[in-house]
């Protein structure tokens, strides 16, 4: 299904006009849902009904549709749409972040019938920043005065600069030393451990995800959409987030796997709903970007790193930007379709491709925007043709 | 019953009068006597959504289409915050009969998203011919399930512009490279499937979609392509392709997890590995043997993989069946036995839905013994304590696993002489806990260096365990130089690898160094190489990467493999531990070991 | 001039620069100690100079002493990670001072 | 012959022998730190050798630094008191070290 989100903020669910207790309804500012799991706590006919709630989508998929079916949730179900744990959204970088999205997904995941293809983000949407186009813009310009680009006769490697600029602030460079050592350490090898993994992989991950969260984005970006002019400049650029542990893993699961397992994690959830929500094609914008906001692809990319969804460039080709995830769709039976479908939304996602080239070359780089037919659920083996007017 | 397709999205105006049709929604029968009936269903029935009045399904055809007449107040009724479009959800279901409570919990509903715009339908002349034959965006594609039975799985026509250009003419007509069981039914303008299909045949129709509009003057064509995706079925029995045999031989590896021989069974349908709970073409397997010798000993281990078809590159199943061994076999094991298994593809419906394996299993016994060979090994008496002499093996003991064998030095001669007894010290034997062979090194300098020691013979005694199976062999250390050339005794032995220089290093006598020197590797690379400089008590065995039973006895006989301390300079650390590659020259001291270019003045405080 | 004392200097530099043999073009600021440690001397260190001048000869010893407080780092920076010019990464420690001292 | 590590070294001497400027015959004992402290060196130190041998220069710095931690003083005798040869008492600390380090 493909949810074009024309709206700054979407109501993906039905919205009900009846009275409730919790307040005359009415558009109001959704509340994080921290916050509105404290309100509902709050007042005895919500909370009550928050538990049962919660009840009902404990247990396996199964269970939780025959329960959801029942008088309780659906009498559960119906208070709480008019809470405001009904529309509560969540902050990235919060306090309390993995909380509230906890508490938005015991609820969203009630009101939602069975598995959805793109499911709609927790976070608040990520308003397209002047000072990042203006970043994106100078990222070759600021770095020029130290960038051995400029200078006549020196090779340009602005993934190098990235790196240099990197080593020369002290947050980014303790950070980035720290998740190297972690990643780049393989684990000795134990002959009584069958398929063990070359590294310790989750404290790799968790590393890549304090990185991120914790050093500027003026310093970690360009670490990662560097533009290249050669191949040696986009070999550094894969290797950026150490993917022989952060990304890779001794067997290749399958992509639904790879999705189920990032779904049954709360943070890993949020952080696909979020990619999937800001990095769909869509078709009637410019930029094949939602809204034509490039950082909103972006920082919901790089939300992925560390997760079990952690995407990377496929290869170092310095020109063509194919970004892939760790997963094969062999062996899905009649789920290969949407298994596919899944993975096109990382190796052939226009939008995506866009928002990295335009952070990479500025504007001067004039950045080709790739303008493919949006994608279907999925895409048309060709776009529409107009056949000349046959004779009359 | 089930949809083809579970999503359909289209678009809504202000001003689309009560009765227009929007879409139509298709299901496919399971069975002939089937009859689809089609109804709006709500996630909660006290609460529905506002617009829900709005809209009706056909209850038979499964028309989406209007109640009333879309108004400009209807669309701010709708609060999402938004100024163009709003988006509504419905779902559908579809059931064998009639039923009252339209509830969608639990039953697997199609979802339906129509955007609805804050304007009036575009008319005739700003609608272009490909709004006009196809929807905006199509969604998902149609999965048909193989085997079932004809029928319509989509309306092509876009029914939101039905009457936009009523002088137009459009009809459609559906085309494929391949041939396809597919057509359009002039009538309804439904993309029909005109015959059961096979997914064996074909997984995927590429048909191409072409809508015809004709004006008074001009006919025009639009193409667009569709895939129609054929979802499996078991409906093909297991097969062999080849033998249902295979003839094995255990003999050297007897460890438990060991895997022996391959037996493949085919099967044309898809075994989906993903989701796991899925219980499609699903396999198990039973050991037919009542043997418990047989139970408690072997296990099939069944592993499948995907394979692409050569012809017509359609997807199916390969299962790779092993032999597994479920414990350590002793070495005096020695039997032949004929396993069979019978493999069951549990959810094929017919009646030839399993294969019996046979697997010939001869299992060979192992017999602890050196090869008849007098082992010979040379040692001048100014080895150093640690210097390596040699390996011992039993015969084939390379290939051994699934047990152990241990070596132990003993005199041959019981009642030589108390003096001749302590040359026997001189050497000693010892085995890293997963090699198979036995290290002989100079434990004693002091026996070395009598000179009433002489020719030294031992009995080197090889035990397997847990079967206590012994073997010996008889091995004869000559030592070169003469007794008084050899260096003082109780000579104190250092680390070669302290040594910086080869002029040092050369003169130096190190922990483990067989000719009583140590040895110099020059290294010649620019940058961090494997082929650093370092003095090496051997260079045959140190270093190579590799911390063996008798280095790590004690790290400074050859830190550059067994260091676990920390290396400063240009250096890259071994596997597990050591140095594998270093910048100029390694040395180390007994904490921390160093890897720099040469020519180093002492550092003298100067200012 | 008055000497300048004991203190933490930085200098920006590529890591094959640093003389450890590692080769990349990464940059990274190198911070060292340099600067003079006369204020912090004692009789001991008049009595070096003064025996390394004469003294020791005087005695039959060659020994070398160092005759005053040396301007060292009294801590270094945590690790420093690098991708070298074969893509390959580096965990180095004990590279740049964090604070010097007499 | 390998260097030996940095450790205390004795030397009987005259306290006139001491160059501190006092004229007394009377006799003491001096200990002292020397010796080699190459096995504490750390990254620093090999990074310090290379910038003093080219480095620096290159990178137009005119810096001293000790390329090498240094065989010193970790502690130091207490006070001494001597009467010089004009029969008067004198006291003076740190002269001599109690125990040596790199």
């Amino acid at each position: 299904m493909i949810l074009i989100s024309t709206l700054t903020l979407v109501f993906v669910l039905d919205v009900c006009v009846c009275d409730s207790e919790l307040g005359a309804p009415g558009w109001r500012e959704p509340l994080d849902c921290v916050r509105a799991s404290e309100l509902c706590n709050q007042n005895s006919q919500c909370s009550s009904r928050y538990r049962i709630m919660r009840q009902c989508l404990s247990g396996g998929d199964k269970e939780r549709s025959a329960m959801l079916a029942s008088k309780e949730c659906q009498g559960a179900l119906e208070v709480l749409q008019d809470s405001p744990l009904y529309d509560c959204r969540c902050k990235r970088g919060m306090k309390k972040e993995l909380q509230c999205l906890q508490n938005y997904w015991s609820i969203h995941m009630g009101l939602t019938e069975g598995e959805e293809f793109y499911e709609t983000s927790p976070y608040e949407p990520i308003h397209f920043s002047e000072e990042f186009r203006h970043a994106s813009i100078i990222s070759d310009s600021s770095l020029s005065k130290m960038s051995p680009c400029s200078e006549a006769g020196k090779p340009c490697n602005p993934c190098l600069d990235a790196a240099k600029a990197c080593n020369l602030n002290e947050t980014c460079k303790r950070l980035r030393s720290a998740y190297n050592s972690i990643c780049s350490k393989a684990t000795p090898p134990q002959p009584s451990v069958a398929n063990q993994e070359p590294c310790s992989r989750k404290r790799c991950q968790k590393a890549l995800r304090q990185f991120f969260e914790r050093v500027s984005w003026e310093l970690s970006y360009p670490l990662l959409f560097c533009s290249c002019p050669d191949q040696a400049c986009a070999e550094r650029r894969r290797r950026t987030i150490v993917p022989s542990c952060s990304h890779q893993e001794r067997h290749k699961p399958s992509c639904l796997e790879l999705r189920r397992t990032c779904r049954s994690d709360a943070l890993c959830r949020s952080r696909l709903a979020d990619f999937h929500m800001n990095c769909q094609m869509t078709s009637h914008t410019v930029t094949s970007c939602p809204h034509d906001n490039y950082h909103g692809c972006l920082m919901s990319y790089v939300g992925l790193l560390g997760s079990d969804v952690t995407p990377n460039y496929s290869d170092s080709s310095p020109s063509n930007i194919t970004i892939s995830l760790w997963c094969t769709c062999r062996a899905t039976g009649s789920q290969e379709p949407e298994c596919e479908a899944f993975h096109r939304d990382f190796t052939h996602n226009t939008c995506l491709k866009n928002a990295i080239q335009s952070f990479g070359y500025g504007s001067e780089g004039g950045t080709l925007l790739v303008t493919e037919p949006s994608s279907t659920f999925l895409p048309p083996a060709q776009p529409p043709i107009i056949s000349k007017p046959a004779p009359s | 019953l089930y949809f083809p397709q579970n999503e359909y999205i289209e678009t809504v105006y202000v001003g689309q009068p009560a009765g227009t049709p929007i879409l139509q929604v298709h299901a496919m029968l399971d069975s002939n006597s089937e009859r689809p009936h089609f109804y709006l269903c709500w996630t909660s029935n006290l609460r529905r959504p506002p617009y829900s009045s709005w809209f009706s399904l056909d209850i038979h055809t499964g028309i989406l289409s209007l109640n009333k007449t879309l108004e400009e107040s209807d669309f701010t009724l709708q609060y999402q915050k938004s100024w163009s479009v709003k988006k509504l959800f419905l779902q559908a279901l579809v059931l064998q009969d009639f039923t009252k409570k339209s509830q969608c919990s639990g039953r697997n509903p199609i979802r339906i998203t129509l955007d609805f715009v804050n304007a009036t339908m575009p008319q005739c002349a700003q609608t272009d011919m490909k709004e006009l034959c196809f929807p905006h965006r199509d969604t998902s594609n149609p999965h048909i399930m193989e085997n079932r039975f004809p029928g319509a799985l989509r309306q092509l026509r876009r029914l939101t512009r039905l009457n936009v250009c009523p002088n137009y003419t459009i009809s459609y007509n559906v085309e494929s490279e391949t041939p396809a069981p597919f057509a359009v039914n002039e009538n309804t303008t439904e993309l029909v499937v005109t015959a059961p299909l096979d997914r064996e045949e074909s997984e995927r129709y590429r048909l191409l979609l072409v809508c015809s509009v004709r004006t008074e003057t001009v006919i025009t064509k639009v193409e667009t392509s569709l895939d129609v995706f054929v979802n499996d079925e078991d409906d093909n029995s297991p097969y062999m392709n080849g033998t249902d045999t295979a003839d094995i031989i255990i003999s050297f590896n007897r460890t438990m997890g060991g895997s022996f021989g391959n037996l493949f069974v085919f099967d044309r349908d898809l075994t989906p590995i993903f989701p796991i709970a899925q219980s499609h073409n699903r396999y198990d397997g039973t050991l037919l043997n009542s043997d418990p010798w047989i139970k408690n000993t072997f296990d099939i281990k069944d592993t499948f993989s995907e394979k692409k078809a050569a012809r017509g590159g359609i997807r199916e199943t390969v299962h790779n069946y092993k032999l597994v061994l479920k414990r350590n076999l002793y070495v005096t094991e020695n039997r032949t036995l004929q396993l069979d298994y019978l493999v069951n593809d549990t959810t094929y419906p017919g009646l030839e839905g399993t294969v019996v394996l046979h697997f010939n299993v001869t299992i060979l016994p192992i017999h602890i013994q050196f090869s008849n060979v007098t082992h010979m090994f040379t040692l001048t008496r100014r080895a150093s304590v640690y210097a390596q002499v040699g390996r011992v093996c039993v015969e084939n003991c390379q290939q051994f696993d699934g047990f152990s064998v241990t070596y132990r030095l003993e005199v041959p001669d019981k009642n030589v002489s108390a003096d001749m007894q302590s040359c026997y010290t001189a050497v000693s034997i010892t085995q890293a806990p997963d090699e198979m062979w036995g290290l002989l090194y100079v434990n004693d300098t002091e026996a070395l260096r009598r000179p009433e020691c002489q020719d030294l013979q031992y009995l080197v005694v090889a035990q397997e365990e847990p079967t206590k199976q012994e073997a010996s062999t008889q091995i004869h250390i000559i030592l070169d130089s003469e007794a008084n050339k050899a260096n003082p005794v109780n000579q104190q032995f250092l680390s070669c690898a302290v040594n910086r220089r080869r002029a040092d290093c050369e003169s130096a006598r190190g922990l483990g160094a067989t000719t009583g020197r140590c040895q110099w590797r020059q290294g010649s690379e620019k940058g961090i190489s494997e082929k650093y400089s370092t003095c090496s008590p051997d260079l045959r065995t140190c270093p190579d990467s590799f911390c063996d039973a008798v280095e790590s006895k004690d790290t400074s006989i050859c830190p550059q493999d067994c260091t676990k301390g920390s290396v400063v300079g240009g250096h890259e650390r071994g596997l597990r531990n050591g140095i594998q590659a270093g910048y100029g020259t390694c040395y180390c001291y007994t904490e921390k070991c160093f890897c720099e270019k040469e020519d180093i003045e002492e550092a003298i405080c100067d200012d | 001039r008055r000497p300048k004392p004991c203190s933490l200097r930085e200098l920006e530099l590529t890591v094959s620069e640093l003389g450890l043999g590692y080769d990349s073009d990464e940059t990274v600021l190198l911070r060292y100690c340099s600067g003079k440690c006369t204020a912090h001397r004692h009789n001991y260190d008049i009595t070096m100079e003064h025996m390394m001048r004469s003294g020791f000869r005087q005695k039959g010893r060659k020994d070398k002493v160092s005759n005053g407080p040396c301007c060292r780092p009294t801590a270094f920076e945590k690790d420093f990670s690098f991708l070298d010019n074969k893509s390959r990464y580096h965990t180095i420690q004990n590279v740049s001072a964090k604070n010097c001292g007499c």
